[in-house]
């Protein structure tokens, strides 16, 4: 096959792959960049991602799918924010505790409910976020170089791709540009210095993991009713974690974490494209591991090997006035 | 305008857990004066004020501004009601800019663009109206202590303080700058506003405040014209006795050097050189005592020493041979034990009993141990002796660390250090956060000790301490180690010294 | 006033308020079982049943609880160092990989009891391995170990798998596993236990690696507080400063912690792997390696605390077994949801209930 | 004689429209022809199999069927336990006096549907997607790829795993992924046999307009005018067999292999799949047929020898 096609098939493919990992490192960002570290990325998108499916398969529709999405996302963001933020829970563990019980709970009420091994049923075409194809993909497809990337790239993509590289800019914007963005960053590196400014360190914090509630929601909606047509029982297969991982890569800023999860949805659609296929010097190599690629590469970048990062200074400490 | 007073505490009590911070407080501060609040450490000044200020809340108790109950619920309710503060540890963020830390909760409006011109604004006429001039656009961390200050007290003033707290200010800075502080705050003063001055620093106090109030272990136990009271007087309100404010000791018999620092060169975790160069050496028998302003690179020193911080250059030789590769657990075997500045972060395990920090660090010594095993029994026999021998309370080496009060922290640290009977000691801030009795008791043992033909260094930020215990005084300045004096040099030599000003 | 300085007895902190989370958990789990439609009671029975209802029962709880004590353990150890292990479960995966190359190479040659130690070493040796990258990551590039550990579950996943497919499957076999070991590398179960409470085994594999987990225990106990080793850990896992002052070398013990977790992960493979299906099976460690996380905060990671835990889950997963099979509504992730619940109440909201307990205590005081 | 059947799925759960739910109605059809009811089981996790297929040998349960090789050593290990209970594994050998060992000629299915695909196919290039990778799924692979070159012989054939662990067969999402590429890559045919992970594969094909063939049961109607056809295994005849025979005192224990002759494997027709299949394409398989049964044709079974002639 011709080399410019493979190249647009793989970017094809990796956008699709990216864009869970977008949302779900952009929620990090705002959680963790507030100073609330947050494990739980993973089960929220899981929980969530079960919620979209269900309500989008009773009502038939895409959007009430994405509200369930959402609000879901956001309760268990209000269950991390009370055990870390409210009764200074350890986070981390909270946010453990938080991916084991959705990733019991969604197989346990799925299968209750539609007994398919913990899957939800095949949506209907309209129950999706369906591709969208924009004006003159078609027509210019055959004109070289630039048809291909705009029909098979740029247009063709789900409504909730394009709103998540807005969601880049617009989470660039909200931090550095606005008054609540000022005071999380802030809240992330001295909380005293935010409580003897007379802004509330706990509501702040509470505001901070909201959105990050959101974000997951968009990310596990999109696994369930956009990339494909059901809930399936661990569908996150570990993106959260990897989400995590870009995020610590991409220093906490907006726009690098998008380039981060560029890459390893790249990789991810390199391990799908290379399997089968011998490698060029190498030969052909089993498909474990392009499988394991990402995870490999991901404690490889996680080694700092690119520069170490800096967390926000009060990552991870709860807020403690009084002894 | 009425003369109400500014301020009115009534009956404010505090707890901290088992600790009894504030009791029952009365306190009147009258409008357009200085009043300064002194005591011990530990005695309940920053409690207190942080209690006016809404950072923590009251158990019991009213406060009147002007006249007026209010209940201050948070900072925010403070700020309304006209109150600024500039706290002990400073509140700022040291990755945001000065504009950015005094915008913080008063940004004026969702969106930052319009808030940052008048800000601006408003920065330059402070800095006309009462000389606090600070670059807008610096990052807080790039900002010397001093000046870190400045911002502090512009957050106040930006968001329109009627009433002033500052928790010992002068701690971080030279007597020059303290003085360009004082300048301000009389400017302050004349301009209406009312100034509440904490610092246990009767100089200050003596200086500047129409009112000097006194607290004692979480009491106020008198309230003064300072035109009618005596340092002696405050002194002895302070403690609760008689203090003899210096320690007798005889003459020093120092032998031959046991500790020299060459060229020593050491940065800290943000690759800033804080130690530049540095050269001296410690004999034994003699104490040599490093003034000098908080920050100006006599914690890195120390660590450099104690092996804690490796250095960027230079060498560091303790009976001759060099020990700056060597980690603290070897010193120790060489015979160098070091008490450290924070006792709550270095010289403690705050969450293990009583016995076992009396061994951290020795651990690993024979008599303490059983092949890979500890010798509890040991360790315990141990503890229980140093409990005994430095009256150390309450006497149970089962109880958390964390359970004791700062001086018998501190007490634990020293007699742990002490008793290993080292040839060489180093000891940073040894009676920080620890009450007089304590003090008294820990200086006469680093006398013996030196009587005893150890080689002592002592690192510590209260100049009087300084003078009291050490044979030689070095005073260190941005890095530099900027001369030498014997203990009867007077405090203004010392004083320019720590300011840089060369004598 | 703030209630967090205030001591309270220990059998407050370490029975009262973690049997309080339990409860609360078990009661939001009977909560969910409701919501399935299912009677939290009728459920709540028949986990006892399954669990205790026969000496089977009993030996499978105890068989389950087997595996929870090593990953427990394996978990409490870092975090005593302070590191959150949650690679337990890729560890014991692989440990399970040198186990059975033991059992394998040495089942036709030796009986079980000279296979046996040499197995726990294997098993451990490879458990260590895979938890030293994440640590020395950890301990030299200051690598999040929470993220680094989890990603090695996944890869260790991937490698177990390729072995199992291409290398050390059967010819002709469909499943992917070894050939079953000979006696010389299955471990005896422990009937006669059973049969000294007149209770017979049946066919639970409940066996000698179970004697293994509480020798274990007891190894923890004494490394974690008495020994200087353990001492060091402490003093890193509280107070990274305090260490650094008292020259414990961070990077070593760190290693050495990770090193020792990933040993205990890793001998978890004996009882399922020598001890039940005889084989090295795909994702024989069906989730043990996280159970632990639970079990450990559940015990305050405290050994003897962990046994407890430990058992306590074998009920879950026993019972779990028996209700799902009595009400297929119920299937046995409901195991996942408890376990999350319990880490979320014994772990992040183990204080939720601490100020309410000294308010209380302090009034029994003066009264 | 009366009896008690049981029944335990693979893991992927009874209404997977696929493997798990052809079993089901294996056994509903016995229910219904002879009123005896039956009690069954989903175990959702590997590690549940052994205690379910225990619990029914021990409340007396006779025959009980496990479908799935995963149960393999399940059903060895229970069977010597319960010898005068009957057992009956589906996709796997185990060799007891009381055990029936169900095993299917994939190979020979894959054939014909891999003949279809390879007419039906306008590139030339027609995909792959497997589940969990293991010599079963090769041998659904091997058998399509060599039914494909039979239809066009210098047809390209993608083939992809999908994953490693259980999860493969449960993980549509990458089935589409998967798809998707082949389709990219120019494939117009992409055969899953992937359990419930093919419905992804199947969806993905349907959203881009290609064909696509499902795998044991009969998933034409899923999508109507994109499954091409699909590879059904008779799992329902194993179920129904093994109740009916022990019900009248003819079971059998030992390996059985289903394959084309016995009806076990076959490409499935029906009015979905009508207008996607010419005239030509039915003579092809019903020619195929013959000669597999004939012994004309020998389909390469890739468990043999672990390869797979290319
Ligand atoms: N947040 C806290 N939690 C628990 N105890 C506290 C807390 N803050 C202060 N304390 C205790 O309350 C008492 C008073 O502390 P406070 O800081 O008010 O004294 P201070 O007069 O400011 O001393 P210093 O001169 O050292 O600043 C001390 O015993 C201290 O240990
Ligand atoms: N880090 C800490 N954690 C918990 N409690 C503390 C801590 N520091 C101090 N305290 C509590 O504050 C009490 C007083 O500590 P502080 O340092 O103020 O000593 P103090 O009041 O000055 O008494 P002393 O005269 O011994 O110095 C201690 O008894 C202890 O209970
Ligand atoms: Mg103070
Ligand atoms: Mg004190």
């Amino acid at each position: 096959m011709e080399y410019y096609e493979i190249f647009i098939n793989v970017l094809s493919s990796t956008i699709r792959l990216s864009i869970p990992l977008i949302f779900t490192a952009l929620a990090g960002l705002f959680s963790e960049r507030a100073g609330i570290f947050d494990i739980g990325l993973e089960g929220k998108m899981l929980g969530s991602a079960f919620a979209a499916a269900c309500v989008a398969y009773l009502t038939g529709s895409a959007w009430a799918g994405l509200g369930a999405g959402v609000v879901c996302s956001v309760a268990l963001s209000l269950v991390h924010g009370f055990a870390s933020i409210t009764n200074r829970g350890n986070q981390i563990i909270s946010g453990v505790a938080i991916n084991f019980f959705i990733a019991g709970i969604t197989i346990v009420l799925g299968q209750a409910w539609f007994g398919q091994g913990g899957r939800t049923p095949q949506l209907a075409p309209e129950a999706r976020f369906a591709p969208i194809i924009l004006p003159g993909a078609d027509a210019i497809r055959d004109i070289p170089i630039l048809g291909p990337l705009y029909a098979n790239v740029i247009s063709g993509n789900n409504i909730l791709t394009y709103l998540a590289f807005l969601a880049v800019p617009f989470s660039w914007w909200v931090l550095y540009r606005t008054r609540f963005g000022l005071r999380l960053r802030a809240v992330g590196e001295n909380p005293g210095a935010v409580d003897t400014a007379g802004i509330s360190v706990s509501w702040l914090r509470y505001r901070a993991v909201m959105c990050a509630g959101i974000l997951c929601g968009f990310s596990g909606t999109y696994l369930a009713i956009a990339q494909s047509a059901a809930f399936i029982k661990d569908m996150s297969a570990g993106k959260g974690y990897i989400a995590l991982a870009a995020l610590v890569f991409a220093k906490w800023k907006p726009v690098p974490v998008m380039f981060a999860c560029l890459l390893f949805g790249f990789l991810d659609a390199l391990a799908n494209f290379m399997q089968g296929k011998a490698v060029p010097l190498i030969g052909e190599v089993p498909v474990q591991v392009f499988q394991a690629l990402p995870y490999i590469l991901t404690c490889v970048l996680l080694a700092g090997f690119i520069g170490v990062a800096i967390p926000p200074k009060a990552g991870g400490v709860p807020y403690v006035k009084e002894r | 305008m009425t003369d109400q007073p500014a301020i009115e505490l009534v009956g404010i009590d505090k707890k901290f857990g088992a600790v009894h911070a504030n009791k029952d407080i009365n306190l009147t501060v009258a409008k357009g004066s200085i009043h300064g609040i002194i005591g011990e450490n530990g005695a309940g000044k920053s409690t207190l004020m942080s209690i006016i200020y809404g950072f923590y809340q009251a158990d019991s108790g009213e406060i009147r501004v002007n006249g007026q109950p209010i209940t201050i619920r948070d900072s925010q309710a403070a700020i309304a009601a006209g109150i600024g503060m500039v706290h002990q540890h400073f509140m700022l963020v040291d990755n945001f800019t000065v504009l950015e830390n005094v915008m913080l909760g008063a940004e004026g409006g969702a969106l930052l663009a319009r808030g940052v011109a008048s800000a601006r604004a408003e920065l330059k006429r402070l800095e006309t109206e009462y000389g606090l001039e600070v670059n807008p656009d610096a990052l807080i961390e790039q900002l010397p202590v001093g000046l870190q200050q400045r911002v502090e007290i512009l957050k106040a003033m930006y968001r329109g303080a009627e009433i002033l707290i500052l928790d010992e200010p002068t701690g971080v800075l030279t007597p020059a700058e303290a003085d360009h502080l004082f300048r301000i705050l009389g400017v302050l003063r004349d301009e209406g506003k009312t100034v509440v001055l904490i610092t246990h620093k009767l100089r200050e106090i003596m200086a500047i405040t129409d009112t000097v109030s006194v607290m004692r272990r979480g009491e106020m136990v008198a309230t003064r014209k300072t035109s009618e009271t005596t340092v002696e007087e405050l002194a002895e309100l302070m403690v609760g006795r008689r203090v003899l404010l210096r320690v007798q000791k005889g003459e020093a018999k120092p032998a031959d050097v046991l500790l020299s620092v060459r060229n020593l060169t050491v940065k800290d975790n943000r690759g800033v050189t804080m130690v530049d160069n540095v050269s001296f050496d410690v004999r034994a028998g003699e104490i040599v005592g490093i003034a000098g302003v908080a920050g100006n690179g006599q914690s890195e020193l120390l660590e450099a020493i104690a092996g804690i911080r490796k250095p960027a250059s230079g060498e560091i030789l303790l009976d001759g041979q060099p020990i700056d590769k060597a980690d603290p657990a070897r010193l120790r075997e060489l015979g160098l034990a070091h008490i450290p500045e924070d006792r709550h972060h270095m010289g403690l395990v705050l969450k293990f009993e009583e016995y076992e920090n009396s061994v951290l660090g020795y651990h690993h010594r024979p008599e303490y141990s059983r092949g890979p095993l500890l010798d509890l029994e040991a360790i315990r026999k141990d503890a229980m002796e140093k409990i005994e021998k430095y009256d150390i309370r309450p006497p149970n080496p089962r109880l958390k660390t964390a359970n004791f009060s700062g001086g018998n922290q501190q007490k634990i640290v020293v007699a742990r250090e002490i008793e290993r009977d080292p040839k060489m000691l180093i000891i940073g801030q040894p009676t920080r956060g620890v009450d007089i009795g304590a003090i008294e008791f820990i200086h006469r043992r680093i006398i013996e000790m030196r009587d005893a033909g150890k080689a002592i260094l002592l690192v510590s930020v209260e100049l009087d301490e300084i003078r009291a215990l050490s044979d030689r005084i070095l005073v260190m300045f941005a890095g530099h180690m900027v001369g030498e004096k014997t203990p009867d040099a007077g405090e203004q030599t010392l004083g320019l010294m720590m300011a840089g000003i060369a004598a | 006033m703030s209630t967090a300085s205030v001591t309270l007895p220990r059998w407050i902190n370490y029975g009262l308020i973690p049997l309080l989370n339990l409860v609360v958990a078990f009661l939001i789990s009977g909560f969910v079982v409701w919501l399935i439609g299912e009677s939290p009671l009728a459920a709540l029975s028949l986990l006892i049943e399954g669990a205790f209802g026969s000496g089977e029962g009993i030996g499978f709880t105890l068989y389950y609880a087997t595996s929870f004590i090593f990953t427990g353990l394996s978990v409490a150890v870092a975090i005593h160092a302070g590191l959150f292990n949650i690679g337990s479960e890729g560890q014991a995966y692989i440990g399970g990989l040198g186990c059975a190359l033991v059992a394998l190479s040495l089942d036709k040659y030796v009986p079980w009891y000279v296979t046996m130690p040499i197995a726990v070493i294997g098993a451990g040796l490879f458990g260590a391995a895979w938890a030293f990258i994440p640590a020395f990551l950890q301990a030299k590039r200051g690598s999040h170990i929470v993220i680094t550990t989890i990603m090695f579950n996944y890869i260790a996943a991937a490698l177990m798998v390729y072995l199992l497919v291409h290398v050390l499957i059967v010819p002709g076999k469909m499943a992917p596993e070894t050939r079953t070991f000979l006696e010389g590398g299955q471990l005896p179960k422990l009937g006669w236990i059973m049969s000294l409470f007149g209770a017979k085994l049946g066919a639970a594999p409940f066996n000698v690696s179970f004697i293994i987990a509480l020798f274990a225990a007891w190894f923890v106990w004494v490394l974690v507080w008495r020994s200087k080793l353990g001492f060091d850990m402490r003093t890193l896992g509280i107070s990274p400063t305090a260490a650094d002052y008292a020259g414990t070398p961070r990077a070593r013990i760190i290693i050495i912690a990770m090193l020792l977790s990933g040993a205990l992960a890793g001998m978890m493979a004996l009882n399922p792997v020598m001890g039940s299906s005889a084989r090295l099976q795909v994702e024989f460690v069906g989730g043990a390696g996280f159970v632990g996380i639970a079990v450990s905060l559940m015990g305050r990671n405290h050994p003897l605390g962990i046994v407890f835990a430990a058992i306590l889950f074998g009920v879950l997963y026993q019972g779990g077994d028996w209700i799902s099979f009595e009400m297929p509504n119920i299937t046995r992730e409901m195991i996942l949801v408890i376990q999350g619940l319990v880490i979320l109440f014994a772990g992040a909201l183990e204080y939720m209930f601490r100020p309410a307990m000294v308010l209380i205590y302090q009034q029994f005081k003066r009264a | 004689a009366d009896i008690k059947p049981a029944l335990v799925y693979g893991t992927g759960g009874k209404f997977d429209k696929s493997f798990n739910e052809a079993a089901f109605n294996g056994a509903e059809k016995f229910k219904k022809e002879t009123g005896i009811a039956y009690r069954d089981f989903e175990p959702t996790g590997d590690t549940q199999g052994e205690q379910a297929i225990r619990n029914f040998a021990s409340r007396g349960f006779n025959p009980v069927v496990a479908v799935s090789f995963a149960w393999t050593s399940a059903v060895e290990k229970v069977a010597a336990e319960f010898p005068d209970t009957k057992f009956i594994i589906v996709d796997s050998v185990v060799d007891k006096p009381n055990v029936r060992s169900v095993l299917y000629k994939e190979e020979e299915g894959s054939y014909l549907v891999g003949i279809l695909a390879g007419m039906a196919s306008k590139t030339g290039k027609v995909g792959f997607v497997g589940g969990m990778d293991i010599p079963l799924i090769r041998k659904f692979e091997c058998g399509y790829e060599q039914g494909a070159r039979a239809a066009k012989a210098n047809i390209e054939v993608f083939q992809n795993m999908t994953g490693t662990t259980g999860a493969a067969w449960n993980d549509p999402v990458r089935g589409g992924e998967l798809t998707k590429n082949q389709i990219d890559q120019g494939a117009d045919v992409v055969y899953a046999a992937a359990g419930a992970t093919g419905l992804g594969v199947l969806q993905t094909a349907a959203d881009n307009k290609k064909l696509s063939i499902g795998v044991d049961s009969n998933q034409n109607h899923l999508h109507p005018g994109s499954v091409l056809t699909s590879m059904v295994k008779r799992v329902d005849l194993a179920v129904y067999n093994a109740y009916n025979d022990t019900k009248n005192d003819k079971f059998t224990a030992g390996v059985q292999s289903l394959g084309v002759k016995e009806d076990g494997v076959a490409a499935a027709m029906d009015d979905n799949n009508k207008p996607l299949i010419t005239p030509e394409m039915q003579a092809a398989v019903d020619k195929a047929k013959a000669d597999i049964i004939a012994g004309t044709i020998k389909v390469h079974d890739y468990t043999t020898d672990n390869a797979c002639p290319k």
